[in-house]
């Protein structure tokens, strides 16, 4: 008689202690509005003049930054906007290879939003007008998650399609290099 | 090493020094006995006592009650759902967190409460029923419940934590899969199907030995009564089925986990290959359900219709048949997947003849009945309620197992119809007539027959108002899985009309455990046979001692408290100063060995904990499959290491 | 009431042990192979199903993998039955010393067949990632390794409880008894997969 | 007493549904597969009420001839094991009914089964379906590559005519399903199955996937619009024809946000730069009848609330909420209500 209750009792133990820790799982369907979401002053996905040191991270990144639904769909949004054209599935052609741990603009999933919403020198074209910054946001997630920068609960192992590349929950974790974080 | 001179010589002092030991007889019965039985098999005390059990008794109620709770657990899941659909385009719950909804009703109810329950009812009664003093392998029996309450804690907590699955009960790939599927939700779902696999294996190896070699002296496989037969059945269907689904989620997590692409179409993996190995465990599963359900009837209508049931063999070959046809029909449910149409008509054929074996059981129950003189006692109204709901369900069986009729009805709401008419019609009622019926011998006491016919009728009532209008709104068009629908389809008022009756079934499960709550303290005492029924769990006091029987009875005839003249014959000679059980050959049921009983011992308890943590954490690493299997086999090891020799001359395993 | 009993004959001089069909233990094994058969049977139920959509198996022209391992193994596991057996005699005749003596040999055979075993990973010519073909036979050949592996370990807990006083007790000689019994059923296993991750690739 | 009242519960929504004109009813006869299922439906039906009722029949009989009342638990002494001969060949009579009745009915639905698969031979118009989550896209083939035409979440059929309908998956397993038309037939990622339909009654006709595919798979319906070969053709002609041109400044504005910002990067547009492949064709979008697979009726004022935000009505489709200014709304709006 006693078992429901000390079970029960276990349950809520566990609850009180792994809750919160749970939106890696929370599906996103729609950015907050811009204003709720970034101080005053700074404005989404833009490159801020170089050399300087880059301001605070983005409060965005949290929603987006490990949570699985996000980098799925930000995956769904790779193939379907043709990334694969030029960084064909991480290993790069035409344009960089995305799962070194090599960043020209920035390893940070705002620097990286920056970099698709703006674009960037020598063809990378600019997806502002294209995509909505939760899109891009996506978008940044998936793109990190190529280096192993999230964490493995968070990722899925492969697309049903091709497998062009190593399963993502192997893939060893590049750690973002602090120069990298800093504006070339 | 204290070497004798030969084996021969130990045997010879062995035989001498058995002649000693104090054994039951004769010369030492009655109180005396049972005294000293008591001391023998009793467990030890306190918290650890209680996870160290190993008495089946004990391990069945706790079966019992978890899988009830889990019941109750999946029926609000039911009432939301049912909430959610009362209207059109009704925006009560949202579409992410109803596909939660269905996915844990479906698993709690089929993995969580149908499955368990039956089994833990048959761990409780087969020994008694078979009249032993235990289970084969009782620590592997309370492994099993500590496996199956792991699984079943991890999922709800998931559940609580927002990680609960939400891919269907079913879970096909691709949408189960890396892609389609993101996070831990459907590992989640995939790894309890490992928890409450093992369990189940478990639990159905404790009771195939059990039946095959512990019955009574002079219960031979003709006299075996039908509930023991179902469960034998159901054993073997158990292990030759669950393994099937096991493989298949196996596959899925490491498809999720470490990127094998068994069922990735554009590797040259295949996405029916999940729905050919899932079916081939889901059609048998349904008959798992089912067939114990059909024992809980032929007991009762047995006892209350005073007559053995008419022509048991015919009773018991359906029961087998019914177990083989079973796995001859999983592709019923993909007659949608486009696979060739000429071999569709094979499983139709099978499907249809699957009919036949329950039909002729059902004749002989009615058979029985007409022989017999029924009384309608609450466990007699239950398999009234039974017949006239499950034929129902059965008949819509028939009718999709035709191809050209299921590609209309198939994920519709029509087979939601049918598969509940055949799951509560068929199992549930029956459940709810054999708690009625056994419970006097599990507490000791009566529960209230004038609250037990209410509940009937409200249960009863209520079921045909919840699930017949669900055949319309299947013929309707409405889809299963949908979290809502559009105003103008005519589909209001039959899902109006569910609503309604979901939630009179639902007071009237509450109405059931209240009775069970209360006749639990004001119940009348119960006598060890108030319902003057013939088989051997009523051969001994409600409740039974830890030791079930003083002396094991011999049978005589299918229907042994019936035939018996006066007294009951019993076979002496079982040692009293330590636990002991008798073994008997599989088919003849003659004495062949004297077993000894294992000890109570936690670490089938800590064994279970380190696999249960071994099986959770492979969800995140596959490292753990090395980590985790180091503990687990420790405390296996531990667990099968036998004690020092302590008591001469007949040393112990345990 | 309680019927009152009428006593009929004694159990009294009955064994507290037996070998083969009379033991309970030797049910629950048959159990857990009938089980593990199940899942076995149904893994090759699933790599013929894959098979069965391919051209070419493997596919995509890959070369099936190299026979030196498996086949070195194949040999050895077969020549293991020998000492098995003859543990199997000794039990049956309870003749404890003889099992001391062979344990340390099947237990070494054992090590060595897990020691191939690594090197038959390496010569499969494919890493489960790559497509469908190449999991199903990593996935068997896990599924056999985790069989050799827990036999293996039970193996060598049951040798370390026969050199006990433990060993004198006749429930350890019927344990000894179905743990040979338990290694044909492994070995046995192995010959269609064999056949399936070696040879089949070939036709 | 309960039978009645199972009754009652039964005739009620007949009645709802009898009052509606069977716009998504498997009774709606509307093609000759249709029409197999409903007889061989009623065959059925018939063979397993008479079923029913014996079983009733027996188990009220039996239960009424010696009854007893009271709690008296006695058996009869030494009688208990006798059976009344009746019920020996009972049995046999009970086994041999329920036998030719289930033959008879595998026969049944055997014969309706290859007729069906007769019928499918030969088709004269071709559809490709994809499935995605949560549309359908449809591309009526034809031999002539320019005659090829994509459309999306709605069907015209010519009545009398057999199609044959090619059934893809771009995502996950969905099922194609119009009840009134025939049963259903899964879209299996990497695999090609394919239906064949021959309409018999021209009218309008609501299908729904019926294989669960992911959060919005209540709302992934489509509509089927029967016709007469006449009217088929003019609308096929008209599906040929691209986009018209932006007539009114407005909708210039909102052709030029359409083909120039988020819209074009999933949606194609026949005769415009928009041509993305992600999304639904918008070339005649205008004249469908539901925005969004089903979610919602074709109006303006729908049109405004799917447009500006999608994400509040069908919560998850990959369509996102772009936040749109209200003036861009307005153009954009203005400019698809031109895709006639």
């Amino acid at each position: 008689m006693s078992l429901p209750f000390r079970a029960s009792l276990a349950a809520v133990a566990l609850v009180a202690l792994v809750l919160g820790a749970c939106n890696r799982e929370e599906r996103h369907s729609r950015s907050k509005p811009v204003g709720e979401m970034v101080p005053a002053g700074q404005s989404p996905d833009t490159i801020w003049p170089g050399g300087t040191q880059p301001p605070p991270l983005d409060p965005r990144a949290a929603l987006y930054d490990n949570n699985a639904p996000a980098i799925s769909e930000g995956q769904f949004l790779y193939s379907r906007m043709n990334c694969v054209g030029c960084h064909a599935h991480g290993g790069g052609g035409m344009g960089p290879a995305l799962m070194d741990d090599q960043w020209r603009y920035g390893g940070r999933i705002d620097q990286i939003a920056a970099s698709i919403a703006e674009g960037r020198p020598n063809g990378m074209p600019s997806w502002r007008a294209k995509l909505t910054s939760d899109q891009i946001w996506k978008l940044a997630a998936y793109v990190r998650s190529l280096s192993g920068q999230p964490s493995k609960d968070a990722v899925g192992s492969r697309a049903d399609a091709m497998s062009a590349a190593p399963p993502q929950t192997l893939t060893p974790h590049q750690p973002v290099r602090p120069s990298d974080t800093a504006q070339q | 090493m204290n070497e004798p001179a030969t084996v021969r010589d130990e045997d010879e002092r062995l035989a001498r020094e058995r002649r000693k030991i104090a054994r039951d007889g004769p010369k030492l019965n009655g109180a005396k006995l049972e005294a000293r039985l008591g001391q023998t098999w009793r467990r030890p005390p306190g918290i650890l006592g209680w996870l160290a059990t190993v008495d089946h008794k004990e391990i069945g109620r706790r079966y019992i009650i978890t899988a009830l709770l889990f019941l109750a657990a999946g029926g609000v899941l039911a009432l939301l759902m049912r909430l959610q659909l009362a209207r059109p385009d009704n925006n009560l719950i949202g579409a992410q967190r109803y596909n939660e909804l269905f996915t844990m009703h479906g698993s709690t109810m089929m993995f969580l409460f149908a499955v368990p329950v039956m089994e833990g009812v048959a761990v409780y009664i087969i020994p008694l029923m078979v009249g032993t003093r235990s289970t084969a392998f009782p620590r592997l029996n309370a492994f099993s419940y500590y496996m199956y309450l792991f699984g079943g804690l991890m999922l709800w907590i998931a559940f609580a934590l927002n990680i609960g699955p939400d891919i269907g009960w079913f879970a096909y790939t691709p949408l189960s899969g890396p892609q389609f599927s993101p996070g831990k939700r459907a590992d989640i779902w995939a790894q309890m199907i490992t928890f409450t696999e093992v369990a189940a294996l478990a639990a159905a190896v404790v009771l195939f030995c059990t039946i095959l070699k512990t019955r009574a002296p002079g219960m031979t496989l003709a006299r075996m009564p039908l509930f023991a037969w179902a469960m034998l059945v159901v054993a073997v269907m158990i292990i030759f089925s669950m393994p099937s689904v096991a493989l298949a989620s196996s596959m899925l997590i490491s498809d999720r986990l470490v990127g094998t692409q068994f069922y990735n179409s554009f590797e040259h993996g295949d996405a029916l290959l999940w729905q050919h190995l899932f079916w081939f465990f889901g059609h048998p599963e349904v008959y798992i359900i089912f067939l114990p359900a059909t024992g809980f009837v032929s007991v009762i209508t047995e006892t209350f219709c005073r007559r053995p049931i008419f022509a048991y063999p015919i009773v018991v070959l359906s029961l087998v048949s019914t177990g083989i046809l079973a796995f001859g029909l999983w592709v019923h449910h993909m007659f949608a997947t486009g696979l060739p149409r000429v071999g569709y008509s094979f499983y139709t054929a099978a499907s249809m003849t699957v009919a036949i074996p329950t039909a002729l059981q059902i004749f002989c129950w009615l058979a029985t009945m007409w022989d017999g003189r029924p009384r309608l006692a609450v466990p007699m109204l239950y398999v009234i309620g039974f017949i006239v709901t499950f034929v129902i369900g059965g008949l819509t069986g028939v009718i999709i197992a035709s191809v050209p009729l299921d590609l209309e009805l198939h994920d519709t709401y029509f087979i939601v119809a049918h598969f509940h008419y055949v799951l509560i019609g068929g199992a549930v009622f029956p459940l709810l007539g054999i708690i009625t019926y056994w419970y006097p011998k599990i507490t000791g006491r009566m529960m209230s027959e004038r609250l037990g016919k209410i509940d009937f009728w409200m249960i009863f009532l209520g079921f045909q108002l919840a699930f017949f209008p669900m055949h319309f709104a299947g013929l309707l068009g409405m889809p299963r899985r949908v979290y809502t629908y559009p105003a103008g389809l005519g589909l209001e008022l039959p899902n109006l009309l569910s609503t309604i009756g979901a939630f009179v079934v639902a007071s009237a499960v509450l109405l059931f455990v209240v009775n069970g709550i209360v006749s639990l303290y004001r119940g009348a005492v119960a006598t060890a046979n108030p319902w003057g029924a013939a088989s051997l769990e009523w051969a001994t006091s409600s409740p039974p001692p830890v030791y079930n029987f003083a002396h094991i009875p011999v049978v005589e005839s299918r229907t042994p408290l019936w035939d018996m003249v006066g007294e009951l014959p019993v076979v002496t000679g079982l040692r009293v100063d330590d636990k002991e059980m008798l073994l008997t050959t599989v088919v003849a049921a003659t004495p062949d060995v004297r077993e000894p009983v294992p000890e109570p011992s936690l670490w089938p308890f800590i064994a279970s904990v380190a696999v249960g943590i071994f099986f959770i954490s492979s969800i995140f690493s596959p490292w753990a499959v090395v980590f985790g299997a180091i503990p687990s086999a420790i405390a296996l090891i531990a667990w099968f290491w036998p004690k020092e020799i302590k008591r001469h001359p007949e040393p112990v395993i345990s | 009431m309680i019927p009152a009993p009428r006593f009929t004959d004694s159990v009294a001089d009955l064994p507290t042990y037996k070998f083969g069909p009379s033991s309970l233990t030797w049910w629950g094994i048959i159990g857990y192979m009938v089980i593990e058969g199940a899942a076995f049977a149904l893994a090759f139920a699933a790599y013929f199903f894959l098979m069965g959509h391919e051209q070419g198996w493997p596919p995509e022209g890959r070369p099936p993998p190299d026979l030196l391992a498996g086949t070195l193994f194949t040999i050895v596991i077969l020549l293991s039955e020998i000492p098995n057996t003859m543990i199997k005699r000794a039990a049956e005749k309870r003749d404890v010393a003889a099992i001391r003596a062979l344990m340390p040999v099947i237990v070494g055979i054992g090590a060595l067949l897990l020691l191939i075993r690594a090197f038959e990973f390496n010569s499969l010519n494919c890493r489960w990632t790559d497509n469908a073909y190449a999991s199903i036979i990593w996935a068997l050949l896990l599924l056999h390794t985790a069989h050799i592996l827990t036999d293996w370990i039970d193996t060598i807990v049951l040798w370390m409880l026969m050199r006990t006083d433990l060993g004198w007790e006749g429930r350890r000689l019927v344990d000894t008894d179905e743990n040979s019994l338990y290694w044909r059923y492994v070995w046995l296993l192995w010959l269609p997969i064999y056949l399936m991750i070696y040879w089949v690739p070939r036709l | 007493m309960r039978r009645r009242a199972g009754a009652l519960v039964a005739l009620l929504p007949l009645l709802g549904a009898c009052s509606y004109q069977h716009y998504q009813s498997a009774f709606g006869n509307a093609a000759v597969e249709a029409r197999q299922f409903n007889i061989l439906f009623v065959i059925f039906l018939v063979v397993c009420a008479t079923m029913y009722l014996a079983v009733i029949g027996f188990l009220i009989a039996g239960l009424m001839r010696r009854r007893r009342t009271g709690n008296a638990n006695v058996i009869e002494d030494r009688r208990h094991h006798e059976s009344d001969p009746l019920m020996r060949s009972g049995l046999i009579g009970w086994a041999a009914l329920v036998g030719s009745g289930l033959v008879a009915l595998a026969i049944a639905s055997f014969v309706a089964d290859r007729s069906m698969a007769g019928a499918a031979a030969h088709e004269q118009l071709s559809i490709t379906l994809t499935a995605n989550q949560w549309w359908w896209d449809a591309q009526y083939n034809a031999a002539d590559s320019s005659k090829t035409f994509h459309t999306a979440n709605e069907l015209h059929l010519p009545v009398g005519v057999p199609v044959r309908i090619l059934l893809n998956s771009n995502d996950v397993i969905h099922s194609f399903w119009v009840p009134s038309l025939a049963g259903k037939q899964d879209l299996i990622p990497g695999r090609q199955n394919d239906i064949s339909i021959t309409p018999r009654k021209v009218g309008l006709f609501r299908g729904q996937c019926a294989e669960f595919c992911g959060a919005q798979h209540a709302h992934m319906a489509l509509v089927v619009e029967v016709e007469s070969y006449a009217d088929f053709l003019k609308w096929w002609r008209h599906q040929l024809q691209p986009a018209p041109s932006p007539a009114t400044p407005l909708a210039l504005a909102g052709y030029n946000f359409v083909t120039g910002r988020n819209c074009s990067a999933c949606h194609a547009i026949g005769g415009t730069p928009a041509g993305g492949t992600v999304g639904p064709d918008l070339t005649h979008f205008a004249s469908r009848r539901s925005i969004a697979a089903g979610t919602m009726a074709m109006s303006t004022g729908n049109l405004y609330g799917w447009v500006a935000d999608p994400q509040a009505l069908k919560p998850g489709t990959k369509m996102p909420t772009i936040g749109l200014e209200p003036d861009q709304l307005h153009a954009v709006v203005a400019y698809l209500e031109t895709l006639q």
